[in-house]
């Protein structure tokens, strides 16, 4: 699923940016793999303490065996559990890094992403998924993370947009997606992948996962027919890269209702989610920051939209069997209770979740910036990040070499502890801050 | 002797070798190119941004060609790469002073 | 899945068009979604009125809450059963877009396909896998959709191609495969795919989806190696690509048979089935339709391959457990009962399907000629399909670029129905009639 | 899965040699896939003989309809388990084509990989996941193939390295990645898959899956962060083939040890395995075989070092529940029980299977070297493998076509056993050997 | 007539085609060069192995021009691609005896 | 001034360039190109369809020189360049008016 993002996110970037947005993507499968192991779990399905989950309570993974979640004949053992749900911790992480393309320090990146996962993240998850207030006391709809995964990322996304700062000609230079079957590979793994999360979310294979899946499907192919509709009145072309973003917006906004919506209601859901955020990603020329591949406009704004659609679109048939207490709270959406408490529950724990997140996103943008630097010089941007930070080029397909090679000395043991950069490749400053 | 260079439209360049083949022009050497001029390029667009495409891809094709074949080939090569259409493209003629067969060390004509 | 063969697809066509072909093949998961939740499910499944299932009975998925399908302590939810069976719809459409590569107008396309869909799909469904004749009356054997889905296809591509008419250049300019890779990482995505369809097709993690498990991976090997020795042995070489294409084959073989066939009969059918559409992809040439992508050599003859065998190949040991019905009415294959009564009704059955769709498909696509237009003017084609259809190019690999922008103003909101697009890029008429 | 070590590998060869890799790898899919079924799952998974299981016993799967495979309320269907075998058994084979790339006659690969598994790998299973004597006798920890697959595909692959012979230009010409993000999809696609090899090996959706499931993600992403650590320190910069390095490494590492240690315990293996296979890639240039994608480097010292780091930090808790009978006979790990009992029989095991391996791969590769022969000539070679063995390139990205076409007489039906090949082409012993 | 050759820096074509285009130019040819010189190529790693790029990516455009006009064009390119960075380029003058555009078969400096 | 240009197999690149470090040439200019002559293509073959592709893969090299080193950089290359194999490729020498490098503005040999 990760992977399948870092495709999407690959593809929509310049030949000379794909590996390190790909790298950006999956580093988070091994940071925020260990501190959901070592912390994570504990702080979003610990006992409450008010912010978050105890980090204590199941530090690496103590007094989880044995364990399980669920009430019996259909209880999963909690070691399933956490392993279900770090997935969903990685991807909500790997979403923040398409607003970086580029121009990021890639140590800066690792940083802001393990410090976003623990102070973004993991409370989140606790309030939506765990033990936290927006399930247990505002018993807001959110069945698989539209709040706690997309609001949020895409919140994070704008805070970190705004303090990187723009890439050397946005807006004016041509910066079109250099393989969009990469991109098309990476929407529809995401597609597949979230039919395991919405289904999946379900804890076992029963009617409800049989309705997320069906709701995931329309949700996000009406978001792509509600897309390429747009284009193709606006731009005279329904393109392919529309399509794929469609797909993805269409899942954010299903992501949070799948399972609270008839399938009639998931087809408008899509339709409107996909419509609003094909208008959505032109915003940034508009205020002028470099979302570069639209995280806002796709996530954010998608899983605002579908959050607060479920306050119209609710359906108690189906939220009877899958959100009871939200139901006995708040009745349905306003279409079949006539009453707006759903909505404005949903309503107000999305902007909570917007806002928090923006701030704390800044926040730690603003501070790495002003220690460790966040962004690559001038000169490096213009050379290509994939080859200043990774010393990498992402293909070669032509037949004709141009290279000499040498094998290193020090290639089995490390000689020193920093080995020699050719001084305008790198600035000696970038790995040195890193290596600690 | 001469060198003739040929900046023609990619979907003529089969035309233009068959057209040399019948003439019995032995070699030439193609490569890739793009062209601005009268013919305009064309639009993309991603995620309602437009981009303009300038350039229109077009074929180089350079011939080394003895002095006396030299016209022959210059319009041959024109008439086979003729659409009529604007962005057909451009020949030029050369002087050449010297030629190398790699392989035989051969020069002059005789290389060609 | 679906998304594994537009990749199968997209790299066999030339980079100019690999855009538009995933386009066809993906749109279905949005349209063809839409249409099975809405009556599609209920015209399969629903109870038989002659031709097919009601499509009220089910109609948006009413009264679906609670129902379930097979027998107690093997049932499942419906929903999860018409979330499995979607994807066997969706995909059976998109096979058809194969034979239409660089240039069927893309509006042409939707409406075609929704409409095979409707006409086509639905209804054979019905008869293999619901309440109708082939399942029910003729009691033959087809366990995952070798009729109703591959020879049905197949059928369908074969009318379609011969009212597109041919690619400008077909037979004498070479269009050779643009991404070789591409088209692995579709078919091996296929296969992985199809375990899930094939075992799936057992409804449970039961032994018959052991065996059909089995059977699908010597089926789509066998063939894959029948289509290479072919090659080995006619052309010299054993191809990547007559690889891939002999895994598809072997998957679409073995089908309809992965339930009833013993792994020696499946080892036996691949190997038929590879090498006899190996032989049958040529018959374009000699017959001059312009079957791009081997719809029909993979498909039709692949699926009728493997329907037909099944009357040799059936061995009573499997069949008693997973085609009871079929076994009892007809015995087994021929090489186990003696009996030919099987292989007739099989090769009725798929014989029945083959002209129904063909016959039904070319008066679809005649229909859409003839009012809507269904193919893209010459000089469209010969610029390339992605870009007047899609506004597009596939790769952007080049680090020179040779590009300008411009941010619309109308990028936010549309300003008005059709933006203009240049005249000599886009016939006009294209994108109206497909906005309505 | 085998598919995902098709672009793991095919990425990092050569644009000329990725069809080659690509073939090479899947080849495994049909062929081990019909040896399989023919014979090898009953010399895995039959009755002792002392050197393997009898081939005999379930030849052809006969016997197996049925047949259940565990202890009755988890107890499966014998069909469905040899399904799941299966899977190693393709894998296993297909991870030694890496030592091989770009100078491999493709009908000895086929040659050689057929006799591997029957040789090597069948026996090797039988011990380790069957009824021999590395499972039952020795009562060691492998809990999905840290010795039967990753050692054994590691050390036949030194051999077959050594009877090839080095590429031309082998350390001094440089031999890039064609395709970094190929190998990136190989590598989480990997991953992906090891899910489900890792927990499926626990047989069933239970506990020992659900910690099987955590510590693979662990061990795969500590791996890659030993990986870039390695080489951040040594050569300045993380690279994404390092990161995709070392996951395999990590998934390697973690496979005989991830239902044996604790989360911590996963974590420290995978630092540990990442570093040290980071280092050990560069042996093959000290020592000057061509071990072309590091097959050795990460599979055979990968395996090796995982298999023996269970001896440190094999944790009672865990291995109560998934190594019982390991558990009571040697305690439990170092660390834990400070004896040093485990580490000694891990020891014992892997290198008895080391050298088993090479030993048996030398004498299959020295063989067909001195019979069919083994390497395409020099002259091929430098042509590249793509059109010499398969007439094929991977890419066609390029718009201007120089190519002509001409449709085959002999297309439908072979005309002659074998067609002309132009003398300067390939050697025509190379394609007739094989046709046999 | 004369052809004007240039090498320059990617990043400074579209400042090139700017400047031409104030000057009047009407139209030009352009393909993707390698460079060597001055001027060092970048390193990259493979697992560990070190590959030196010893080529540097430049653009190559193609004007042909009056004689009149050549000189004003020198100038034009050399101003706008000039970093002051090494690695800026050459520009070269070539001398032309005839060119054709192929659509009418006009000659000499008509057709430029 | 000369202009010296090349084309030759891909694979000898390595050894041209270091023939002619050694002998002290600083820059040259490298591109892709396709040829087509004595040397025969290959065939590729797609689902038993053959294609015949006709252009051999080349590099093209391009060297400005002063009129006095021309003929020894030329000589270099084909010594460098020879396999002897059909397909070895041709070196031509063509006369050049005026050479500029961009980042200084110098003109003529100095430029070179
Ligand atoms: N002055 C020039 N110098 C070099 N190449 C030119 C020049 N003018 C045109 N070309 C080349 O010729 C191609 C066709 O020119 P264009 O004016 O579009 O059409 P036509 O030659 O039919 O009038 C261009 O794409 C470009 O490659
Ligand atoms: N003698 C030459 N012949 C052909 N091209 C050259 C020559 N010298 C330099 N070049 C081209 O000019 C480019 C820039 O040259 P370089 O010496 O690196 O910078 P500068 O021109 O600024 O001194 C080179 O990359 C190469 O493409
Ligand atoms: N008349 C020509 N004009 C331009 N290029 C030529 C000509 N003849 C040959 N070439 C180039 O030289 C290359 C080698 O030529 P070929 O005749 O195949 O080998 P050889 O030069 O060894 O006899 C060709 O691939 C082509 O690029």
């Amino acid at each position: 699923m990760t992977p399948a993002l870092a495709f999407f996110y690959g593809g929509m970037v310049r030949a000379k940016g794909v590996l390190n947005m790909i790298m950006m993507t999956v580093i988070p499968m091994a940071t925020v793999g260990v501190l959901w192991v070592l912390f994570g779990f504990s702080m979003a399905f610990g006992d409450s303490k008010g912010f978050s989950g105890s980090p204590f309570q199941y530090f690496g993974m103590h007094d989880v065996i044995g364990a399980t979640v669920g009430t019996d004949p259909h209880s999963i053992p909690m070691f399933a559990f956490a392993a279900f749900q770090s997935a969903f911790a990685i991807i909500a992480v790997a979403l923040v890094a398409g607003c970086a393309a580029d121009r990021m320090k890639f140590s800066a990146w690792i940083v802001f992403s393990a410090l976003w996962a623990i102070l973004c993240y993991f409370p989140a998850a606790n309030w939506v998924f765990g033990t936290g207030w927006i399930l247990n006391q505002m018993k807001a709809v959110d069945f698989a993370g539209g709040t706690a995964i997309h609001i949020n990322a895409g919140a994070g996304a704008l805070a970190l947009a705004i303090v990187l700062g723009k890439r050397i000609g946005f807006g004016s230079k041509p910066m079109r997606p250099h393989n969009t079957t990469m991109v098309m590979l990476g929407a529809t793994g995401l597609w597949f992948g979230w039919f395991g999360f919405n289904a999946g979310s379900a804890l076992g294979a029963n009617e409800v996962g049989g309705w997320a899946w069906i709701n995931t499907l329309l949700g996000a192919g009406c978001a792509f027919l509600g897309w390429i509709f747009v284009e193709w009145i606006r731009d005279g072309h329904p393109t392919t890269l529309g399509a794929a973003s469609g797909m993805v917006a269409g899942l954010v906004g299903i992501t949070p209702a799948c399972a609270a919506v008839s399938p009639i209601g998931a087809i408008i859901l899509g339709l409107v989610v996909g419509a609003i955020c094909a208008m959505a990603v032109g915003l940034k020329y508009k205020f002028g920051y470099d979302d570069s591949l639209d995280v806002v406009g796709v996530h954010m704004v998608g899983g605002f939209v579908g959050t607060v659609l479920i306050g119209f679109l609710g359906d108690p048939n189906y939220m009877a069997a899958a959100h009871p207490a939200a139901l006995e709270a708040h009745k349905a959406g306003l279409f079949y209770s006539g009453s707006a408490r759903l909505l404005g529950t949903q309503l107000v724990c999305a902007l909570a979740v917007l806002f928090y997140s923006f701030i704390v996103s800044f926040i730690i943008a603003f501070v790495i910036k002003k220690t460790m630097g966040i962004r690559i010089s001038t000169k490096q941007e213009l050379a290509g990040i994939d080859l200043v930070e990774h010393a990498e080029a992402g293909y070669d397909l032509s037949n004709v070499r141009y290279t000499s090679m040498r094998i290193r000395d020090s290639l089995v043991l490390p000689s020193s502890p920093v080995s020699p950069v050719p001084a305008d490749k790198a600035d000696s400053s970038d790995t040195k801050g890193t290596q600690a | 002797m001469k060198l003739i260079t040929a900046i023609v439209q990619p979907a003529v360049l089969d035309n233009v070798q068959i057209a040399l083949a019948t003439k019995g022009v032995a070699g030439m050497t193609v490569s890739e190119a793009s062209g601005y001029a009268r013919q305009r390029g064309h639009v993309e667009v991603y995620r309602g941004a437009e981009f303009t495409i300038d350039f229109v891809e077009k074929v180089r094709i350079e011939i080394l060609a003895s002095d006396a074949d030299a016209e022959e080939i210059t319009t041959t090569i024109c008439d086979a790469a003729r659409t009529g259409e604007i962005g057909d493209g451009k020949v030029w003629v050369t002087p050449v002073e010297d030629v190398i067969r790699i392989r035989t060390a051969e020069r002059g004509d005789a290389a060609i």
